[in-house]
């Protein structure tokens, strides 16, 4: 009983000590972001912070956080994908040739670009998973294969026009009550999970934090949830694209929480072989991790074929360079076993941030490179810095 | 040194240590796991900076401050690590000389550090080619070229973080011998073991160290096992091997029949092995290091890649496991020997480490609940008396012992009908070793089968029901508690063949 | 002497020229070097011009380079050493073949510039339309729309030299309209790769710093085009704000009869590819080629078979681009409601 | 006297098996280059093999090949860069700036190339190795910085032409009998080297190999020395370029084999941690990889320029992926610790064979795609599914 109660007592300290080392990791991130939109509020005279950019930045970012959240569960289990782009530029070549050329129906050609995705994905991990070639040379190889198939099937062609219904994946808006109604909804959600969790931990008899922490957390999340969708409403409302990206990241968030599968990888990226003893098939998890990847790259594709309203032949060239950036900012180690769905949002949306920023501003295109560049190293060394 | 104090982020590890080593004596070091000894080391080795540390440090009358390793090593300081600093893709060569002037020379002259490494190798008493890949070495083969590395170095003050942790008696004779040598030439030893007997019998000072503080420094004479342990764990501890005899069951657990391997280069790896292991009953595993007991094991768990012949019947059914899923699957655990890297995944919490291979058992409805999962752990690890900051701290800032510790929680959350442990206790302090000797009698009592490969004699004879010793991956012997003997024990590992007949009669 | 083939080709193509005084049949070779195929317009090249070649008894090596300068020169190196009769390249960058060129001299094989020049090294014809003008007639066509107000820059990929002209071309039209102040130019910005999402950012973020105050966009080539009009379409601007092309993609000629786009430059591909196949196979067989006039590549003057460029604007796609049957009427007019279709030609 | 025997018996059996062993694993790897060849020799009706054709791919292989050597260092430490390709372009751009608009000679503007390129390499290796910035981020950044700067110095403009004694670089050849004199002067060391050995070895009691194994190496090495230089000199003779590269493979296989720095590398990548507790200064030699990485990143500019006889803003676009192949297929493992210089070099070499195999045949482009991202996947599968 004493013993218990002793364990309980430094269990709560730490807990206390470790959500507040954890989220300082997160805010230093948040903080740069802070920064960075700040810099350009400013120095665009407001432009920057106004609802419609938000609205455009939120488009803007949304196909490359698709193929970040894929990216995240492929570096944690310790591995890369270069071919994301050429995959993004392919399955979106074919979702509209499909569409354009054969006229198949919208939802049938995102099914089948996600099929494909997948199909690809399937190609690539049973390569690494089954045959052991590094995923670098695997993926540097689906580069060249994905782009050549995609030259070859459009015939170098730029495919357009797609159906409206296509289009409106890309570039519609959530009507302003729909969007204040999901608002709302996740604030309960949030206050409701809260008191279960609460009530959970109680009938375990584990420690529960201060009620202050918790609803002061849950007060914190509603109102940047509700601020945001105020904002966005301001303008024309929720993009599409970005409800997509929020809804993917809560599925995604959920399994790498909450299931055996979520759990495995990180095992898998962290130590291969004490995981293959503790009875985790590598082979078959690493398999799911590339087919993910797969679909959510089809997924990216229809989207970027529909923001286009058309298809051509070098869509979502170097992508992938883009996406792993989100990950290493975000926290995500390339060494496997460590990183965060969350943290890759907030690295995409900082890059997107960067892109944008510079081009309201009107930066000459020479400094836009250099600037980036160096705003790509700061936030990460920023973030290493703050962590030690 | 004098007044260390050391902090790491939320642990005190070191307040205010002092301690001093006379010229050419060999000085032990004891205290239980995570008391700080290892970081005391490492500060006199220069790991961590003289910035980094409060106190000072004072060899030979002289005040030094080491801002790198490289300054402490020129200083004549050489240290062998707890955790083996071998580069695997390397050579044996290449590993001795690493830091060593002869490496550090502008143009190498390979064939000299060859003829170099191979009259270290002779003199330690190791018959390995010094182009051998350290990787391709087993772990106690490693830790011996560790130990030749430090001695490699012109070195005044030679520090061992428990050497033999790795190491059979044969091989531990050979260091013991060394060190006195070393002695006589006037070397001065720090010696850090939880082996107490190697203490005894080799140390000249013990100083005890208990949660970071220095509790005494005493000359050997003053000092008997009873003592230190009293000293390190702060209270008394009668027995070392809390061995209760239980009624044991007539049923088998496990049963392995004419069970041989054949790994892909077409070598046996154990051959013609059969034996059983009944419910509730303790098995001891003896041999000698290379004997073949981790890849039985091992296959037997799953984690094999070549040819198997023989049977396998775990609780009367015949099972083929292929892999360690399917082990766990039929309620078989084990417990790597190496738990670095068999053991734990480095970057995830202790919870997550010790639900990693029964998830299923913190699931509701398919999903894992974070909170039933913290309450199985912490269920667990209380028992265990796991000394941990949090649940949710990294495992790789846990001392040694605290981790193998976590490796056991994850295993016995699996609830085993089978539990393998493959030396169970290496590197872990007394206090602690009791407490999973206790852990071991609970389970053997609650009925589950279980099997101890160990190398340390005295805890084969102390915990085990029955003894089975290996030589060359076959089964050389077997003996009931009752008339096992080290000596025994010794002649079947070395030369079981022999007696092999009197097993067969048995 | 011992065993060296080196410039062994050159005797065999003396060869082969005396031969083909005797004999019309022979089989010429010839390489065909383009830059990259990830723009729609190379492909058409490349398909007139191999039809042409093959109809006038020539057999033609194609490869394409990815848009690196080195690989190019390395693939015209390898069609060197696969012994062709004449060279025909459309260079990556006007400035950085030189080496490339010179091998080819070296072993006796005619080189023809195909659309853009090669500079300052010795080549036998230059067969293109002028890039500069191409800009020109951009900037042209925007202002029949838009005679003055707020103009937005949108520049082809910043590491692509022919991107470079058609700015040139451009600011020969606008900069005097800037100076007196009929024109502000609002923005200047690169896309990428020539990529359409790219652009579209762009287009998007100036929208929102201008306050949808914009005129027109002098938008360097159709895939830009495209991301421009997309972004101008999220904001109901499609169609209102003027919009220039070129290549005359079929998305792009669909834009402009939809009322999207203002105009496209349409470089007639056709032609060019056919006139270059001729001038070619002309070449391989020895012959000299006369230009219509010449331009000067910094070491000579060379023979210039120059092609006019057509404005294609929403008035004369039938005459152009269909006439010429670079794209047809049911595809060009796939989206507009068959009621509003001009009569069918 | 006994003890010594027997352990020299052990020692001789072990040798034999491990430098067979090594020996297989190279095999394999030249196996498949010439599997690639005779393929390529077959589809093109031997034009592939012919000297011409040699010579031409020697010159088309030398600039990867340049960059491949730093970039096995770099990976072998455990690291990566991404910039490399840009870097080329950047110290490619300022040496033509230097010479045509500036007038330099040209030992000038070499100089001041390396002299730049190795400069970045400081200003990488201080974020990589004193401020613990992950590299593929820094290079990832560096990327974009000096296209950046590339792109602002030469104003989009190519630079061209440059001075004939600088266009000789990428361009000649070695009058044919200088070419056989070094070849022979390499045979004869090569010979005098393997005696000097055996005798020292001997000297120390060292295991000497049998005669026949020692000297067959030498005649096999001493044959191919002088066969490639016959074939060479059929043409125009040896090419300047693959001279260099030559060059450098000597010295930095002499680098990683004969001084601590190179055998340090091969420690911090292997275990970085033991490295630091054998008192390696992890963070100077860490910087200096990155050093010589920029230095070679000049030199290789120098030679692209001079090869094209011009500079471009996109120059070297991409040479990084390259690179990173060519020392994947040849061996180095990205995990670091592992890799050979001259295992990149093959690597370096199949990879140019590729392009120019199937440029010889004409291949059309979507498949020259399709077919080198295939041989990627199975070069080093081959290589893999043999070591084990
Ligand atoms: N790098 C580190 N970061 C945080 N805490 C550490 C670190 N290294 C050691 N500690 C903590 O410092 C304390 C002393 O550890 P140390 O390794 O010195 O113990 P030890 O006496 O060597 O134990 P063992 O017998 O298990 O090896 C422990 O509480 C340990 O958790
Ligand atoms: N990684 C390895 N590479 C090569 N040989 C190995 C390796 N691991 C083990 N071996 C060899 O396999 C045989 C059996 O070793 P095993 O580890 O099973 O022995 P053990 O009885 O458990 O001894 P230990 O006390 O070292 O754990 C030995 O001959 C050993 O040398
Ligand atoms: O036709 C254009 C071409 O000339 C240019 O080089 O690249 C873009 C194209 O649109
Ligand atoms: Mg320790
Ligand atoms: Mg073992």
């Amino acid at each position: 009983m004493n013993n218990q109660s002793v364990i309980d007592k430094t269990d709560e300290q730490e807990k206390k000590g470790l959500s507040f080392k954890f989220d300082l990791q997160a805010y230093t991130l948040i903080i740069a972001l802070v920064l960075i939109a700040l810099l350009f509020g400013i120095m665009t005279g407001g432009e920057f912070l106004s609802s419609r950019n938000l609205s455009n930045l939120s488009a803007q970012m949304a196909v490359i956080s698709v193929i970040s959240i894929g990216m995240t569960f492929i570096i944690v289990a310790g591995h890369i994908d270069l071919s994301v782009g050429s995959l993004v530029g392919l399955t979106g070549g074919i979702a509209a040739i499909l569409q354009v050329w054969h006229g198949w129906s919208t939802f049938a050609v995102i099914v089948a670009a996600v099929a494909i995705g997948a199909l690809f994905g399937v190609w690539q991990g049973w390569w690494v998973a089954y045959r052991a070639v590094p995923a670098f040379i695997v993926t540097l190889g689906g580069m060249l294969i994905f782009r050549g198939i995609l030259i070859g099937l459009s015939k170098g062609q730029t495919i357009a026009p797609l159906n409206d219904s296509f289009k409106y994946i890309g570039n519609s808006y959530l009507p302003h009550v729909i969007g204040y109604g999901l608002a709302f909804l996740s604030v309960a959600l949030l206050i409701f999970g809260t008191i279960r969790n609460r009530a959970n931990r109680d009938s375990m008899g584990l420690m529960i934090q201060s009620w202050v922490i918790d609803y002061g957390k849950v007060s914190v999340y509603s109102l940047f949830i509700l601020l945001a969708t105020y904002m966005l409403n301001r303008y024309y409302g929720i993009p599409t694209p970005i409800l997509i990206v929020v809804f993917l990241a809560i599925i995604f968030v959920f399994i790498s929480n909450k299931t055996s599968f979520g759990r495995y990888i990180y095992a898998i990226g962290g130590n291969a072989e004490a995981a293959a003893l503790s009875g985790i098939n590598i082979k078959r998890n690493t398999l799911w991790v590339f087919i993910i990847m797969g679909g959510l790259a089809g997924l990216a594709g229809v989207l970027l074929t529909s923001r286009l309203n058309a298809a051509t032949v070098n869509a979502g060239n170097m992508y992938e360079l883009d996406a792993i950036a989100a990950c290493v900012i975000g926290g995500t180690s390339l060494m496997g076993g460590r990183g965060k769905i969350i943290g890759t949002l907030i690295g995409a949306l900082i890059m997107a941030s960067i892109d944008n920023g510079m081009s309201m501003m009107n930066v000459e295109t020479f400094w836009q490179y250099i600037v980036k560049g160096l705003i790509l190293i700061l936030a990460v060394w920023i973030d290493i810095a703050n962590k030690k | 040194m004098k007044g260390i104090t050391k902090e790491f982020p939320g642990v005190l590890a070191l307040d205010n240590v002092s301690i001093s080593v006379r010229k050419g004596e060999i000085h032990a070091l004891c205290g239980e796991n995570g008391a700080g000894k290892s970081t005391l080391m490492k500060i006199l080795s220069g790991v961590y900076a003289h910035n980094e540390y409060s106190g000072k440090i004072v060899i030979n009358g002289e005040n030094v401050e080491f801002k790198s390793i490289k300054e402490s090593q020129d200083a004549g300081v050489s240290i062998i690590y707890q955790e083996l600093a071998l580069v695997e893709d390397m050579t044996i060569a290449e590993n001795l000389f690493l830091s060593h002037d002869l490496i550090r020379k502008k143009i190498i002259n390979w064939n000299k550090i060859y003829a170099e490494a191979k009259k270290w190798l002779q003199y330690i008493g190791l018959d390995l080619d010094p182009q051998t890949r350290v990787g391709d070495l087993t772990v106690g083969k490693q830790q011996l070229i560790e130990i030749t590395k430090a001695l490699t170095q012109k070195t005044e003050i030679l520090i061992l973080d428990e050497p033999t942790a790795a190491l059979t008696e044969s091989d531990v004779e050979v260091l013991m011998n060394l060190l006195n040598e070393l002695r006589e030439k006037g070397v001065t030893c720090i010696y850090i073991s939880h082996k107490l007997n190697e203490v005894m019998s080799l140390a000249d000072t013990v100083t005890i160290l208990r949660d970071g503080k220095t509790i005494s420094s005493d000359p050997i004479e003053q000092l008997n096992e009873d003592k230190i342990i009293t000293k390190m764990v702060g209270r008394e501890l009668t027995e070392l091997f809390p061995y209760e005899a239980r009624p044991i069951s007539t049923e088998n657990v496990l049963e392995v029949k004419a069970y041989t391997t054949t790994d892909n280069s077409g070598s046996k790896v154990s051959d013609n092995v059969s034996f059983s292991l009944k419910k509730g009953e303790i098995v001891g595993i003896s041999g000698l290091m290379g004997a073949g007991r981790t890849e039985l094991f091992m296959s037997l768990f799953g984690k094999f890649d070549g040819k198997r012949d023989g049977s396998v019947i775990v609780d009367g059914e015949d099972v083929n496991i292929k892999s360690p899923a399917e082990a766990i699957q039929k309620g078989i655990a084990y417990v790597s020997e190496d738990r670095k890297r068999f053991g734990l995944v480095f970057g995830m919490n202790i919870t997550q480490n010790t639900t990693l291979a029964a998830l299923n058992k913190v699931m509701k409805v398919n999903l894992i609940d974070a909170a039933l999962e913290l309450r199985r752990t912490m269920d667990l690890t209380e028992k265990m008396m796991l000394k941990a900051p949090s649940l949710e701290a990294r495992v790789e800032q846990l001392s040694g012992g605290n981790q193998q510790k976590v490796v056991l929680s994850k295993w016995l959350l699996t609830n085993p009908k089978i539990l393998i442990l493959d030396e169970p206790t290496r590197g872990i302090d007394v206090g602690a070793k009791y407490e999973i000797y206790k852990i071991i009698n609970e389970l053997a009592a609650q009925g589950v089968g279980i099997v101890i490969i160990s190398s340390e004699l005295p805890e084969v004879l102390g915990m085990s029901d029955r003894i089975l010793v290996m030589a060359e991956g076959r089964i050389t012997g077997e003996f009931s508690r009752d008339e096992a003997t080290q000596e025994k024990i010794m002649l079947c590992a070395t030369g079981g063949d022999n007696l092999e007949q009197s097993v067969g009669n048995r | 002497a011992c065993g060296q083939d080196a410039g062994t080709d050159v005797d065999n193509q003396e060869d082969k020229v005396e031969a083909s005084d005797d004999t019309d049949e022979k089989e010429f070779k010839i390489g065909l070097s383009i830059p990259d195929l990830t723009l729609e317009r190379w492909q058409h090249d490349r398909d007139h011009f191999v039809q042409t070649a093959e109809e006038l008894g020539a057999t033609v090596l194609v490869q394409s380079a990815n848009s690196d300068e080195a690989n190019q020169l390395s693939q015209i190196q390898n069609m060197i050493s696969q012994g062709i009769d004449a060279l025909v390249i459309i260079a990556i960058n006007s400035d950085a073949l030189i080496p490339a060129v010179e091998q080819a001299k070296a072993e006796g094989i005619p080189v023809l510039a195909y659309d853009r020049l090669i500079n300052n090294v010795e080549i036998d014809a230059y067969v293109s339309f002028d890039n500069i003008k191409v800009g020109e007639m951009q900037a042209e066509g925007v202002l029949a729309e838009k005679s003055s107000g707020k103009f937005f820059m949108l520049g082809g990929s910043p590491t692509d030299f022919t991107a470079k002209l058609v700015r040139e071309g451009q600011m020969n039209i606008v900069q005097p309209l800037v100076d007196s102040g009929e024109i502000e130019v609002i923005g200047d910005q690169w896309a990428k790769n020539w990529d359409a999402s790219e652009a579209m950012a762009i287009i998007e973020n100036t929208l929102t710093v201008n306050k949808d105050d914009i005129d027109a966009i002098v938008a360097s080539n159709d895939s830009t085009a495209g991301g421009a009009i997309q972004a101008l379409a999220g904001q109901g601007l499609a169609g209102k704000v003027a919009v220039s092309g070129q290549d005359a993609d079929l998305a792009a000629v669909q834009r402009i009869v939809e009322g999207t786009q203002s105009m496209t430059v349409y470089k007639p591909i056709k032609e060019l590819a056919v006139q270059s196949a001729n001038a070619a196979v002309a070449l391989a067989k020895g012959e000299k080629v006369e230009g219509d006039g010449s331009i000067n590549n910094g070491v000579m003057d060379v023979p210039f078979l120059k092609l006019d460029i057509v404005l294609v604007n929403a008035d004369n796609v039938i005459e152009t681009v269909i006439k010429d049957g670079f794209h047809t009427y049911d595809d060009v007019y796939k989206n507009v409601p068959e009621d509003e279709r001009p009569p069918r030609p």
